[in-house]
């Protein structure tokens, strides 16, 4: 039996907790001398009060369901994923190598074949650290962040001296055709006669995403591949005995976590900047480990943290952009959520659970 | 490569291997507990802005060191809380304790300072001063020993010598104390412990404060012995570093020695060839800059077997579901 | 349930206090009430046995006591004495000793290390640990509690590591020692030698609390037994006033067949051949040394033996799921087929399309997943096939069916298979587990410990399934360190010893006598020096040959 | 009003942003104007910025930056009436200003100082990251120190491959010990905030340091030989004095329009010999004559000199 109602536990606590992290944020606003109602005024009106900030926001919510996605399959085979960073920069080389060498004569076509490069890449940046966990013993928590340093050489070195394109300052590749632009949400809009989020850079990649966390969603809870999964991630001894192949299960199951990460590429690389730039995941993979540990690896979990964070994200940028409130202001509220939703949730739940028992102790007595 | 290069490139790796080492058995205390810890880089980050702020200010290294240990502290007591009193995910704790250093140092270094989250530069006796060995002078010229003695091992500051006494002292603590044999303990099984009459979580909020304390060195090292001030994120990935060598070193103190050594050494050997000339081929600066990181996953792979870590490590102790 | 707890011991005339005295005591896990307004009475210098079905709250009654939770309400008296446990500290001061269910013991510590643990006198290690050292030799002399002080406890045999824990309490000057199912790890001898400490034990004042399923033991043993069912006492009598029967029907609610009823058996032609089966494992050892049987169609072939000899390693070769890293030889056929023992077609899942069924030693950590409800346990290791597959998808709904009527069929409690499987008690646990392999109706059934920590009831039950099964003429080979339940089920019993069969017996014609000596490495035929490949945690049965007899 | 927009490295980068700003107040404590000014926070903002700012009627609008050539190129025809200015790109638009610097001219120049102030004839070099930028900075450099020193030596790293590699003050002084045990006596820095500690460094010992963008000389007076100035204030400071007749095109801020330069001032003038002051003078005026021809790395992505 539950201690209490479901809803409590899925609603009520981050709910609550959310107002603690947003109350702890107020004061630290404060106390930098700073009105914390107009910080929040600022926040919400420029990730969500017009369809401009909507277009913002759900750009970072899309890069942040891939690498969240990334992060929670691998979790659900006891394996942290570390690396989403660099298997998300692994993705936009992905994404940057078929885009400018084939020739692709429409986005719907160079979609799914960018989708491929970039899982590909992704999937194979995961794949050494796999093997080795697999068959090595490594810890894959230092292979995969050993790897976000090699990637990220590795792109400096791509960008600089291979993708650069001659006398250009910028190390960046040049800019995909025109012919692979993905259309935006704004232009998608526009052809159901709707003026929605002119200028902003969500685009397609967004229900690739959301496509992407039912998939997920399928894998984990629907298939023999996810229950596998799941069950080598709860105890090894028990899947050898059920003759579950430890190595088989441990390499797919990063194949496709990096696979995910890779295909982050799609929407920033591919659908944004329509070029290659260095750095071009920006911290997406790391805030991916957040989304996924607060959305409880769960798809729609990790949907909802995405949102939050793509929220947080754009907001935190408004602030920063529009008002004298450094960026770093958003980072610490970050942190607090994060905190308070994620780690010191049991300080809610706690006393919730008490509560809720008491009534119903209370309801049983009469 | 002269025997000059190798003395320079020693000397290079132990301070560049000083953050880790400190940070890596910090690591040791916590995890050793039971309490996972990703945030040793927000610890040490933001120990080493309260060190660079309170040493500019009062002029005193010293001060500067105890008010990083208790920057690094305060964020331990809150992994603490949320890991040992709440039982909430010691990851999640972690990743949010990284960003929080990484905000507010800024934010708060921006406020105070108003140099865009740097402190002014720390001049004299704000910065930790090297240590020169008795007869390092007099012993320069003798042959061989001379130049180790010399170069190597003189001419420190104060925390790297504190740093190196950290890994017997702590391979004391853990092997010949009671508090160690309790801490071992707690890692492994907190039931024995509990059932033993030992309070589970007094032990682990003493393991998290030791690893506070030693975090806050390494970030004192970095802004008041390395450096002459902080800069922002100058933790520069340094705690995920200290992270890896920790699992490289299989949770025990003296590996911790040898797997930050190693660090330190593939990345001072990279500083000192940035442009490796084989010949047919120069490797490009990028990848000397990765190597360290390429040479780590091929060790891994070939040497170091499975890592196991405490077996109670990351599960909160909840007796009562 | 009306049974009004009639209290025994509770002579008036006792002068001296009860050494443990609790008054309604309650404690609720969340919504479940564990323990509901419990009284009882312990006498000084008793044996007093506690029985009751799994999840009635036995364990947690003593952890009450031993200050590991704390009552919701209720009153705790030692000695006469009113006392507050909060923690284990409380307890230990009060004198009370407690070896749990599940060892609370640091697998990596030596014993030495787990003994002085949170009893350390001073800051230093090295005067603690001399002193355990003295302690750890008088100890063992006066109590014949032998082990290794400097051996790793993940090195000692489960009767060792009970040891240890049973001197962790003496060091600690305990003067109540609570056992929560001492015995269910352990074998005959074992438990007889554990029963003569206890007595030892008794005859120094000492008062011991003992909770445990067999009702032979609460027979043999004890002074005093109480009876728990859901959390409540239903009774407290003197044992030499109660029969076995009585308590099985107080326990349960209904009557209880104590003895397996079962027909001679028809054995048709052989469904498994082993031919000199070997096994080195990672490390080199020799774990099995040669090993040759045969099970026919509708026999039950018993294999006896001191858990660490290669029972566990035949189980998991014959499961398809040999050690990581070890090397095998030999051959084994089942219904005349060769099968691979080396190759991806020597796995888990390959062996199940065979027809081979298995029921791992331990449950919670092979045979179920203790995170995943118990309809998807259900479908473990079967969830390949194609009747819960719909196409690239599982068929959850048709799992859940299947789930709902094994659970159904087995009396799984509670019937809910959307219950996590770690919340159901031990006993139905492992009917979850057998439901599923016998329910396949496999050719043959490998079933390790199929009875460990169960309780009564469900010992009938398992027992009457596995007869069934053979009786519809399919193979089983029944691992167990239960004499009683290897004697009243097999039709052939073979008994292992270092990684050997030292021989095959009729039940009808051994005695446990005898297979206690096939189990010790002395076979009637070779008497070999026992100093030679006998693992350290046989040797003990050697110096007590009242053991078996 | 006029707007500035600064990279992702932040306002106070310590390098060019930094300098873009002291331009920017500048122009705000002459004429008592205001602007506005906005930090990037990441790439996806950039377009965002741009247009909002055009959009509330800013003019000019100035960036610093690189990495907004590509956005600006996009854009800039939406906002005909707009005028931009970029730094450090070239953008072909009606409307734009493109600010670009001859770093390798100012470089060479302190590779001349280098050259004449180093006694080992071994003289460092420090990029943040490995990228083309910093390869003009090192080349013209190694140019000016080899048309001192011909058989003298420059040695080069690069501290990382990561954001952090700008912000690694530790790893800047290990990479100077690295070079000053090499036998370096003077190091250039040109990595943001790991300069810092490359300056440190030199300064702790005992050798001579470079800094680069803005004035550095200060930092550690007597201790850092010039620093490599790139007057990005300048250029800002006349975007916003020109206003809306901002003039399209390109601009190029070399040694001769003062746009790069070597600074001597107060801290560094008992380090400057007339010698070197007058071995200066005379490439400043040969670079300007074109009688010298300082190469430029990103004409052709490679260095005459190693
Ligand atoms: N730590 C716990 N948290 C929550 N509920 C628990 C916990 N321990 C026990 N319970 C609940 O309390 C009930 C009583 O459990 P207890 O362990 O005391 O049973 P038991 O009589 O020892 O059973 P067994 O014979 O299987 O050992 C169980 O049914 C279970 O639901
Ligand atoms: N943490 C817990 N949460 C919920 N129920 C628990 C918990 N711990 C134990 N239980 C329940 O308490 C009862 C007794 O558990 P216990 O730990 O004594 O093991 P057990 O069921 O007797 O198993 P075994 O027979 O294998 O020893 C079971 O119903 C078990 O499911
Ligand atoms: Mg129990
Ligand atoms: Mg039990």
């Amino acid at each position: 039996m539950d201690k209490m109602p479901k809803w409590a536990d899925v609603i009520l606590t981050p709910l609550i907790s959310l107002l603690l992290a947003m109350a702890i944020s107020a004061l630290v606003i404060l106390a930098i001398g700073e009105s914390p109602w107009l910080a929040l005024k600022t926040m919400v009106d420029g990730a969500l009060g017009s369809s401009y900030g909507w277009g913002f926001t759900l750009y970072y919510t899309t890069n942040f369901i891939f690498t969240g996605l990334a992060v929670a399959v691998a979790y659900h085979a006891s394996l942290f994923n570390i690396g989403g960073e660099g298997q998300a920069m692994l993705g936009g080389l992905g994404v940057a190598l078929v885009l400018l060498y084939l020739p692709l004569p429409h986005w719907a076509l160079a979609l799914p074949v960018a989708m491929i490069g970039a899982a590909v890449l992704g999937a194979a940046w995961a794949l050494i650290p796999a093997w080795l966990q697999a068959k090595r013993g490594s810890h894959i928590v230092i292979t995969t962040i050993m790897f976000n340093f090699i990637a990220a050489a590795l792109m400096n070195y791509v960008l600089v001296n291979v993708l650069r394109p001659v006398g250009s300052m910028d190390p960046a590749s040049a800019r995909f055709p025109e012919s692979t632009h993905l259309p935006s949400l704004s232009d998608l809009a526009l052809g159901l006669g709707v003026e929605w989020g002119k200028h902003t850079p969500a685009n397609v990649t967004f229900f690739v995403a959301l496509l992407a966390c039912l998939l997920v969603w399928a894998l984990i809870w629907r298939t023999r591949l996810g229950y596998e999964i799941r069950a080598l991630g709860r105890s090894e001894p028990a899947a050898m005995y059920a003759g579950i192949s430890p190595v088989r299960i441990t390499v797919v199951t990063m194949l496709i976590s990096g696979g995910l990460a890779g295909l982050m590429a799609i929407n920033n690389v591919m659908g944004e900047s329509e070029r290659l730039v260095l750095n071009s995941v920006e911290g997406a993979g790391f805030i991916g480990i957040a989304v996924a540990l607060m959305g409880r690896n769960h798809p729609f979990g990790v949907f909802l943290a995405a949102l939050l964070f793509g929220f947080l994200y754009q907001g935190g940028g408004e602030l920063a952009l529009w008002t004298s409130i450094p960026r770093e202001l958003i980072i610490v509220i970050q942190a607090l959520v994060i905190l308070f939703t994620g780690a010191l949730d049991n300080m809610v739940r706690m006393p919730l659970e008490r509560l809720f028992l008491a009534m119903r102790n209370k309801r049983g007595d009469t | 490569m002269d025997f000059n290069t190798i003395i320079q490139i020693l000397d290079s790796a132990v301070r560049l291997m000083t953050p880790l080492l400190l940070a890596c058995l910090a690591g040791l205390y916590s995890e050793r507990s039971g309490v996972f810890d990703i945030g040793l880089e927000g610890k040490m980050l933001m120990a080493a802005f309260t060190a660079a702020s309170v040493a500019y200010a009062t002029g005193n290294a010293w001060l500067g060191l105890a008010a990083g240990i208790a920057g690094s502290m305060a964020l331990s007591l809150i992994h603490g809380l949320a890991s040992i009193t709440f039982m909430g995910n010691q990851l999640i704790s972690g990743v949010a304790i990284n960003f929080l250093a990484s905000g507010l140092t800024v934010l708060l270094g921006q406020k105070i300072f108003g140099l865009g989250g740097r402190t002014p530069s720390l001049t004299g006796g704000g910065r930790f001063g090297e240590i020169t060995l008795p007869f390092a002078d007099a012993m320069r010229d003798i042959p061989f020993i001379g130049p180790i003695y010399a170069e190597l091992l003189s001419g420190h500051t104060a925390l790297v010598y504190i740093a190196f006494l950290c890994v017997p002292l702590t391979w004391w603590i853990l092997s010949r104390t009671r508090f160690g044999l309790r801490l071992r303990a707690v890692g492994e099984n907190p039931a024995s412990v509990d059932t033993a009459g030992v309070s589970v979580t007094r032990l682990r909020y003493a393991a998290i404060a030791i690893c506070g304390l030693l975090c806050g060195l390494a970030g004192a090292y970095l802004a008041t012995g390395l450096s002459a001030g902080f800069v922002k994120e100058m933790s520069a990935g340094r705690g995920f570093i200290a992270l890896a060598a920790l699992i490289f070193a299989k949770w025990r103190p003296w590996n911790a020695l040898f797997a930050t050594f190693l660090f330190g050494l593939l990345e001072a050997i990279a500083n000192r060839y940035p442009n490796l000339d084989l010949g047919v081929i120069t490797i490009p600066s990028m990848f000397m800059n990765a190597l360290p990181y390429i040479l780590t996953v091929i060790i891994l792979a070939g040497f170091v077997g499975r890592a196991i870590p405490p077996r109670a490590g990351g599960e909160p102790y909840v007796k009562e579901r | 349930m009306a049974a009004p707890a009639k209290h025994a011991g509770g002579r008036s005339d006792a002068a001296a206090p009860y050494a443990i005295e609790l008054r309604g005591i309650s404690k609720a896990f969340g919504a479940v009430q564990a323990n509901r307004n419990i009284d009882l009475r312990v006498p000084k210098g008793s044996i007093h046995g506690i029985i009751g079905e799994n999840g009635a709250g036995k364990s947690t009654l003593m952890s009450i006591l031993y200050g590991f939770y704390r009552p919701d309400r209720g009153e705790i008296l030692v000695n006469g004495e009113k006392l507050t446990i909060s923690d284990s500290q409380a307890a230990i001061r009060a004198g009370i000793g407690m070896v749990f269910q599940h060892f609370k013991l640091v697998q990596n510590f030596t014993v030495l290390e787990n003994i002085i643990l949170g009893a350390e006198d001073g800051a230093l290690l090295r005067p603690s640990l001399a002193k355990a050292r003295g302690v750890l030799r008088d100890l063992a002399t006066e109590y014949q509690l032998n082990v290794d002080p400097d051996e790793r406890i993940e090195e000692l045999s489960v009767g060792h590591q009970q040891r240890v824990e049973i001197l962790k309490a003496l060091y600690r000057h305990a003067d109540i020692l609570i056992l929560d199912e001492p015995t269910g790890v352990l074998t005959p001898a074992e438990a007889d030698h554990l029963f003569r400490i206890l007595e030892g034990l008794k005859a120094e004042g000492k008062t011991i609390i003992l909770i445990t399923h067999k009702l032979r033991e609460i027979m043999d043993i004890t002074d005093n037994v109480s009876v728990m069912r859901r959390g409540e006492m239903v009774a407290s009598v003197k044992t030499a006033q109660t029969s076995p029967e009585e308590l099985a029907e107080l326990m349960v609610g209904r009557k209880v067949l104590l003895s397996v009823d079962k027909t001679p058996a028809k054995p048709g032609k052989p469904v498994l051949e082993v031919r000199d089966l070997k096994m080195v494992d990672d490390e080199g050892v020799e774990r099995l040394r040669g090993i040759s049987f045969d099970i026919r169609a509708g026999e039950i072939l018993g294999i006896a033996g001191v858990s660490g000899n290669g029972q566990t390693q035949l189980l998991e070769l014959l499961g398809g799921y040999p050690e990581k890293g070890s090397k095998v030889g030999g051959s084994i056929r089942m219904n005349g087929e060769k099968l691979d023992l080396t190759g991806t077609r020597s796995d888990a899942a390959t062996r199940r399309q065979r027809g081979i069924g298995h029921v791992p030693e331990d449950r919670q950590v092979e045979g179920l997943i203790m995170d995943f409800t118990a309809w998807e346990n259900v479908a473990f290791g079967y969830h390949q096939e194609p009747e819960f597959n719909r196409g690239f998808l599982m068929d959850n709904a048709a799992i859940r069916a299947d789930a709902e009527a094994k659970m159904e069929r087995f009396d799984v409690r509670p019937r809910n298979p959307n219950l996590a499987a770690r919340n159901f008690s031990g006993g139905n646990q492992q009917k979850i587990v057998v439901a599923r392999e016998i329910e396949r109706n496999p050719d043959l059934l490998l079933i390790g410990q199929p009875t460990r920590g169960v309780d009564i009831g469900a010992i009938e039950f398992i027992h009457k399934r596995i007869v069934e099964l053979r009786d519809a003429g399919k193979a089983i080979l029944l691992v167990s360190v239960e004499l009683d339940e290897i004697l009243s089920l097999s039709d052939r019993v073979a008994v292992m010893f270092d990684g050997r069969i030292m021989g095959e017996r009729l039940p009808e014609n051994t005695t446990t006598g005898e297979l206690g000596l096939l189990m010790a490495g002395i076979t009637d035929t070779e008497h070999h020096s026992p100093d030679e490949g006998i693992p350290p945690e046989t040797q003990h049965v050697d110096r007590l040959p009242e053991g078996g007899a | 009003d006029p707007a500035l927009i600064y990279d992702l490295g932040g306002k106070f980068d310590k390098s060019f942003n930094e300098a873009a700003y002291a331009g920017a107040k500048r122009w705000t404590e002459e004429t008592g104007g205001s602007y506005k000014e906005l930090e990037m926070q990441s790439e996806a903002q950039r377009e965002q910025a741009l247009r909002r700012l055009a959009e509330t009627g800013a003019n000019p609008i100035v960036m610093t930056g690189f990495a907004f050539s590509d956005v600006l190129t996009k854009i800039a025809p939406d906002y005909p009436d707009t005028k931009f200015a970029i730094i450090d790109m070239v953008v072909d638009q009606p409307n734009v200003q493109s600010v670009v610097f001859a770093e390798e001219q100012g470089s060479y120049l302190a590779g001349v100082m280098a050259a004449m102030k180093s006694q080992s004839d071994v003289v460092g070099f420090i990029g943040g990251m490995d990228i083309p930028l910093i390869h003009k900075f090192e080349c013209g450099y190694a140019q000016g120190f080899k048309a001192v020193k011909p058989e003298g030596k420059v040695l080069v790293n690069y501290t990382g491959t990561t954001p952090a590699a700008w912000n690694d003050p530790v790893k800047g002084g290990e990479l100077a010990k690295a070079q000053k045990s090499q036998g370096a006596d003077v190091i250039y820095a040109a990595a943001g905030g790991t300069g810092i500690g490359v300056l440190q460094a030199a300064a702790d010992l005992g050798i001579l340091s470079i800094g680069v963008d803005s004035n550095q000389n200060h930092l550690h007076p007597g201790q850092v030989l010039t620093s490599m100035v790139k007057r990005v204030d300048n250029a800002v400071y006349d975007a916003f004095m020109a206003g809306t007749d901002l003039e399209p095109g390109v601009r190029v801020m070399d040694l001769k329009a003062e746009g790069v330069g070597v600074a001597i001032d107060d801290n560094n003038k008992d380090l400057v010999t007339p010698e070197i002051q007058a071995a200066v003078d005379e490439a400043a005026a040969k670079i300007g004559s074109g009688e010298i021809m300082v190469h430029d790395y990103m004409t052709d992505s490679s260095c005459p000199v190693e």
